[in-house]
């Protein structure tokens, strides 16, 4: 499809839906336009595109076609934060509680309490924490709420405590949220041989202004911190609190937890983990767990059951709160998915999908190192991974001239996504490869062989590569002043049209 | 036996890849976790339900415990309005692509970056405004960024916000702005619900980073003097944030054109279920001003060319303000937050146009005002507290003989959800309750209503 | 105001067009239509419900008025079965593409032609025969249609059907093959429900095209007789035909092992919902014999190569047989049928595979024989009342004392739907009803049914 | 996608779905097979491919984005009975009647009931007839039961008649399906000049064999034949029933009925004019109508409505019925769609349907006419067309080269349609477009532009539109053998697999 901006579609007078009407209301209440007055009233219609309904229909299931879902691709090149299988049947429970209301009274709403309730349940049991709360809109809205329970922490102490630490392969929001909280981000870096964080580095670090500690494990390079342990408790000696991100906890559920590894508190990206299916960017669920001592500080409300009337309620007394981070109680569909997902697999189910998540991701490295020239991973020296690899091109780049942005674009043309973003470059022209559990041997296997091709185009015709891409959805983009430059960006259509006439 | 959602579960598959990667167990793989921290027990998990239909059939019962607001009658708002979802918008939401695509390039998933700089561009229609972001979580997030931004701009560290503010915002943007903001509650006309402009008059000065305000209020009357507070606030130096209810934009002037710097708001009118309030999405629009621009946290895409002629291309405007380029060093922070109801609103709003719009606001405003008509013919109650234009809601206020609580219980009993309860949070308003009406409710509907509270109350 | 079905509705655009073609108003392009055939009158049709809400409330408001098997247990079958229709039927029967496409050709529909030769493969392998044609309205229909491939192969005017066919098919049989056909009922074996070899040795005769059975039985038993009854019709030049449901074949044998020329059957089991009777798709199979295909009127999707090498293109096999190209020349006709339910049927048995398949079949029988043993501990309750072999159906005989007609009202009370009432159509059976159990039913919902018929007949 | 066959992602022990073991029931019941004797029951399981779920699902979303529907494509080629816009806001109706058994007590499926009572309202207005039945599941099933009635209704008179006059430009089903009924089909060619079947031929093919009449009109032509009432006043004087195929009404509903026509019965396609999709050929719903003197005749059962009980329910007895075409009640899914269509736009809006299909269809054909050499008409003489038009290429083939079929598969090359069959060609290399209602003319201009280009090409370069198509999802099959010779024809997999040892 050589699909237009939908304002392009405009053909005055069209209709794509018409608003209910009600004739007898209307004549009871006559011209309500003037309740409005007349400075407040909008005299210009918003120039929006006026459309019927069948093209508007095919507008839009036109773009979805020029997008790769995970339904749709092999999808392990997202790195990170791969998504995985969501089995369709959870959108038939999504679809019966489209119409609740948050505010409905809770007898009328104990099917979805109940599966609150016992989500954070199954979560405990998996983490090791003893209380969930999943207000937190996304990974990053869940990072902040670990601040946000860190200053309060620290206050009711009537502790001056402003320094945050974390890992540089930590994911950039456990550095961003606690520096929009207020904190002095400390960032700790790898050794430089194997990869794992510098316990001596952290050692450095910990101090009387020591707040907390907030770090992924494995990090964005699959890499686990063996020394985790003893990281939380030189933390903790310094008088800070933990807080586990855990966004990605694929390669480890059952195999390791929050609790054992010494964390205060941690979160679960159910929208990853647990399967939901991420919409292009959310909306989503971080579940935020704590242990016993910080339940109070939980965003309010948490969801209990009373015995004695029988009933699950919405616990609003939590004397520490933070407040809140996000307005009701959470994405609930993102809940009742996760919920459906572990029910359907039970302890064991869980555990195979860990094991599976790291086989799979195991396989595709030792393919990639045996088998591909110019690819290499970070920290080769450690080829210990988990659940994902980040890899580095510098070989290739170095080679060849094609580098990691070449490679992405040039495995569209594939039908294949790989993810661009890994700032900083900390690991030279950085690919990152998560395959989950979700794809057959056979299905990484064809990943492989596409990744192959284009190495080898690399370096037998490399303008193929870095010219790419050939035949995908629209070609390279060369001018990135329309990103930067403040007179030529173009956000909206409508500052298009002022800034370049509506002409490329 | 192999699960479905697990393709190499498979044991002979399992035992091949092993083979390949040289070690003769899975276990192997976790070498680099410490025995001391492995969890070696069993998790207190229910037996799965590992076919299909038994899943079905446990999730069918357990969700059949809810009752819905297409059960029942629903007068709720607050935050999450019942509004009619055109079936177009699920079938779209709906799509395995866009369910399922996460953070696709803009080559191999254009069709996501062009319909989310669609939304922006809709919206930027609906606001007046020349810049919109890509959706943020909610509300109440984009209103705490707003002031952050202005905080940003001019290094000021309170802000002025209405004291009749959603209770569920007030707690998010409390949060959020914490500790680089002082929030500053303004007091409000007992009569009108307005701001009282001599206390925001007192309450501005060199420290005021930004005034906020909200249109319709959550109390729903319409905040006339928008023009005059931002006056008010633009002479004092302070930034001018007005949050809006997008459905009332083809009615209400947009706060632009009132002198709103920043514009915030929800997305859930727009075509998103209620989903137990799960369907926010926040969105933030300004000026094109870099300023303004440089301090927006979020991502924001934009059009370009593509090496091919005539072929639009999308990417990232100013990447590196991101958090994703620049660590604790960003605007703030950005992450997975509510693109799928970005998506959705641009579905509606294409499917509504211009027209739709309008007849939106229209049909609200008369639904609304058949309602207020017909309460308050009933005896004892005042409907609407304030007097002042209104939008989709309003306090009713009821006699004080029955609590609105025992109200809302034998309402319930009737089939019907009342308005939410106000003598919480707003204790001075006596026995009240906010009400709302949208386009879902029919004469019939409103009618109902009264017969039964004129039942209750009589 | 323009219809948003209608986008040229819009005045402007009709004055365009009427300009572009020369004539000034619609009407003048009617003018092949006489004004004494014009209809000049108004239609006495409802006031519309141009938006889609009202619509929409509308609709629900009336669908409200029925009560689905999800609401109650549901024990009928007869020839639209309750099974569980997987999530991932629906999706792909959803997708807008396969939804709204109709007749593409093999380039640019080349999607919906693999997803239908995947159909004809993958039922090929469940029925075990070669061919098998893209689906056809029905059971009843593609019975038929294999009467008249035999009659057209041997040239005779006889059918010998089984007595116990379900009434619903026999009257689409046998206005299907009239006048072509006469249909003759062979008796059967009151103790077993089995056909009686001896009525059928009778009746058979050198005037016999074909020999119909079906396994399992409309009455649900199995006829093992199979292939005595293929021999039988084989030896006197008559050609076998066996009626199949196809969610028996992972636990019975497939006809064509027992001597089917032709095996037939409905595709609802498939993953197709009961729709109220819209569920049914008739499949055909038969050998790879030039004599039988030759005959087949119904549209057979075939491979072939491109001239790219190795990609697989689709087309008609045979194409001249159909009416499309030969008109009242063709092998009967061959029209819009029940392709999307092939899809689903496809979709379906990819996802069972063949181990599925036999769990299905499985756990149909431990339901059925399940329920056998809890209703015959009811007393005076016959179950089953044929001392023969089951699949999924049985018929149930209740004592003299309470109708089976009543019994059902009370079960209604319950929230249970019993089993079908056999009296009209088969009343030699006497106070009997046919009850269906399959994989959707758990111990609880048959205990539940055991149970209330304790309290009815008790 | 270059998706295999679904046979080729079979994978041993993996698993799509597991169906529900009731462990309970099984203990309780044991080893349920040996209950079948050992010679019925499966020894070899069925050569079912063993695929995981989410690949299961992939590869079916794959092949329906390499399908082209309504939804997605301007559909205006598919001709004779293009489908228009089916509000998606219906599927939500159907979705709610998916679990109703069509054998339920009648009062628990009131709603159901309704629906098909009020649309054979709805239908009697539209055609003037008096009694429907929506048992035919499609168009050709629809005139089978129409020779059925005729076969009755003869029979029952005591007459032997045994012939069915049509029309050539009627469909190939308004002959074929009397022919399996038993009759002798005699058919009428058109005046050559206008195109309007011949009345002198109709007089001389009357007879008293003459059983009935079964014809569209407007013909697959467009052309509407000006004298009808004359044709069914013929045919009635002859002693036979005049049956009208109206699958295709969507030209003239509110503007010309079966009734002031003459014809004694008649169908509509629901899933056309009616809007209910096609779903890539049914299922669907021939509505069958009939004049209250044939009422008796009609499928059992019909829906009828006692006001004593307040209830609709079912009714058998109709003592001249033909039995059944199909079993229960019709295609129920497509009744609602339809009923809900209709409700949706109402008198003036179906009125408004049937001249937008004709301004649209006139507008296209003056384009056509006026802008692209090669193509013409069928019946050039006589411009005045209904709903669609017949075109004939043969110029084109004439002077190029070109015949229909290559333009058709070139055209797929611009991501259209253009359907293949129009046999037997009494019109030389036939294509037939019919716009609906449905497109904007901003769509049929990008079509018609589509279609001039690929005429261009046809004259500038025609092997480009002969080896065509280059872009599409498949190449040009040119070996047809495999569809004609025994030897090779591969009907299912495993015939492949046999005849070619799986090799293309």
């Amino acid at each position: 499809w050589e699909e237009p901006i939908v304002f392009e579609l405009s053909n005055e007078g069209e209709r794509g839906i018409l608003i209910p009407v009600d004739d007898k209301i209307k004549r009871e209440v006559g011209d309500v336009l003037s309740s409005i007055p007349e400075h407040m009233r909008r005299k210009d219609p918003p120039r929006l595109p006026e459309i019927s309904q069948m093209r508007v229909l095919k507008h839009y299931l036109r773009l979805s076609q020029e997008t790769l879902g995970a339904d749709l691709n092999i999808d392990i090149g997202q790195g990170t934060c791969t998504m995985k299988y969501s089995p369709k049947v959870n959108e038939r429970f999504v679809s019966m509680v489209r119409e609740l209301h948050p505010y409905q009274d809770e007898e009328t709403v104990q099917g979805a309490l109940e599966i609150m309730y016992k989500l954070d349940l199954f979560l405990r049991e998996i983490s090791g924490l003893d209380r969930f709360s999943f207000q937190p809109g996304g990974g990053s809205q869940a990072i902040f709420a670990m601040a946000s329970i860190i200053r309060a922490y620290h206050k009711k102490r009537g502790e001056d405590r402003d320094e945050i630490i974390t890992t540089i392969f930590s994911h950039p929001s456990d550095a961003a949220a606690p520096a929009v909280k207020g904190f002095k981000v400390i960032t700790i870096y790898p050794d430089p041989e194997t990869g794992i964080p510098d316990v001596e580095a952290l050692k450095a670090a910990v101090s009387r202004r020591t707040a907390g500690m907030i770090v992924a494990n494995p990090e964005d390079t699959g890499i686990f911190n063996p020394r985790i342990k003893e990281f939380c408790d030189i933390v903790h000696e310094a008088g800070g609190l933990c807080g586990y991100d855990q966004a990605n906890a694929n390669g480890i559920i059952g195999i390791v937890r929050a609790r054992e590894c010494g964390f205060d508190m941690g979160f679960f990206n159910l929208h990853k983990t647990f399967s939901s299916p991420h919409g292009c960017g959310g909306p989503a669920v971080g579940a935020l767990g704590v242990r016993k001592e910080l339940e109070t500080f939980l965003p309010v409300p948490v969801v209990d059951y009373d015995p004695a009337r029988k009933l699950y309620y919405l616990n609003y007394d939590l004397p520490d709160t933070i407040g809140k981070v996000r307005e009701f109680y959470g994405v609930f569909p993102v809940v009742v998915r996760a919920y459906a997902w572990i029910m359907a697999l039970g302890e064991e189910g869980l555990k195979e999908v860990a094991e599976i998540a790291v086989l799979n991701n195991n396989y595709v490295m030792h393919r990639i190192l045996r088998e591909i020239r110019g690819a290499d991973i970070s920290y080769p020296a450690n080829k210990r991974r988990i659940e994902q690899v980040r890899y580095s091109l510098k070989k290739l780049k170095d080679e060849t001239g094609v580098g990691a942005e070449d490679v992405i674009r040039r495995m569209a043309d594939f039908g294949f996504h790989l993810w661009t973003s890994h700032h900083p470059w900390i690991i030279p022209e950085p690919l990152t490869i998560e395959p989950t559990e979700s794809y057959s041997k056979e299905e990484l296997d064809e990943y492989i062989e596409a990744l192959k091709e284009v190495f080898r185009e690399a370096y037998e015709e490399p303008e193929t590569v870095i010219n790419a891409p050939h035949r995908s959805v629209i070609h390279k983009i060369e001018d990135n002043s329309w990103f930067s430059d403040p007179k030529k960006w173009s956000i909206t259509w409508r500052l298009f049209l002022k800034k370049h006439g509506g002409k490329l | 036996m192999s699960h479905p959602y697990i393709p190499n579960s498979v044991e002979r598959v399992k035992r091949e890849m092993l083979s390949y990667i040289g070690v003769s167990s899975i276990e192997e793989l976790y070498a680099s976790i410490p025995e001391e921290i492995r969890f070696r027990g069993k998790m207190n998990l229910p037996e799965p339900l590992k076919s299909e239909y038994e899943l079905y059939r446990h999730m069918r019962e357990i969700l059949s415990r809810n009752i819905t607001c297409e059960d029942y009658l629903c007068f709720k708002g607050g935050g999450t309005w019942p509004h009619y979802v055109p079936a177009i918008c699920d079938e779209i939401a709906g799509r395995a692509e866009f369910l399922t695509a996460y953070a696709g390039d803009p080559y191999e998933d254009h069709g996501r970056w062009q319909a989310l700089f669609e939304f922006e561009s809709l919206m930027a229609e609906l606001v007046d405004m020349d810049v919109v972001t890509v959706p943020i979580y909610s509300w109440g997030h984009a209103a705490g960024t707003a002031m952050r931004m202005a905080h940003r701009i001019n290094g000021r560290r309170e802000v002025i916000i209405p004291r009749t503010i959603s209770p569920e915002r007030f707690l998010v943007i409390n949060n959020y702005v914490d500790p680089a903001l002082k929030l500053i509650k303004v007091d409000y006309d007992r009569e009108t619900g307005m701001i009282d402009l001599e206390d925001l008059k007192r309450k501005i000065s060199r420290e005021t980073a930004a005034v906020y305000l909200e249109n319709p209020s959550y109390l729903g009357f319409i905040e006339t003097g928008g023009k005059e507070i931002c006056e008010i606030a633009h002479d004092s130096g302070a930034i001018c944030i007005v949050g809006v209810d997008p459905s009332s934009l083809g009615v209400l002037e947009p706060p632009s054109h009132y002198g709103a710097d920043i514009t915030v708001g929800d997305l859930q009118p727009l075509g998103i279920h209620m989903n137990f309030g799960g369907g926010l999405g926040g969105f933030l629009a300004t000026r094109d001003e870099e300023k303004f621009i440089r301090e927006i946290p979020y991502r924001m895409f934009g059009l370009a060319k593509t090496v091919k002629e005539v072929e639009y291309g999308f990417g990232d405007v100013l990447f590196e303000r991101t958090s994703f380029e620049k660590r604790e060093k960003a605007k703030e922070f950005v992450g997975t937050a509510a693109a799928s109801h970005g998506i959705i609103a641009a579905v509606y709003l294409s499917l509504l146009g211009p027209k739709g719009i309008r007849e939106l606001g229209e049909a609200i405003l008369q639904r609304s005002m058949y309602a207020m008509k017909v309460l308050s013919s009933i005896d004892g109650v005042k409907a609407p507290k304030f007097r002042a234009p209104h939008f989709k809601e309003f306090v009713v206020e009821f006699p004080e003989r029955k609590s609105v609580e025992e109200i809302n219980k034998e309402l319930l009993k009737e089939g019907i959800f009342g308005g939410i309860d106000l003598r919480k949070h707003f204790p001075e308003l006596g026995n009240s309750a906010l009400y709302c009406f949208t386009e879902v409710h029919m004469k019939e509907d409103i009618d109902k209503l009264a017969d039964a509270l004129k039942r209750i109350l009589g």
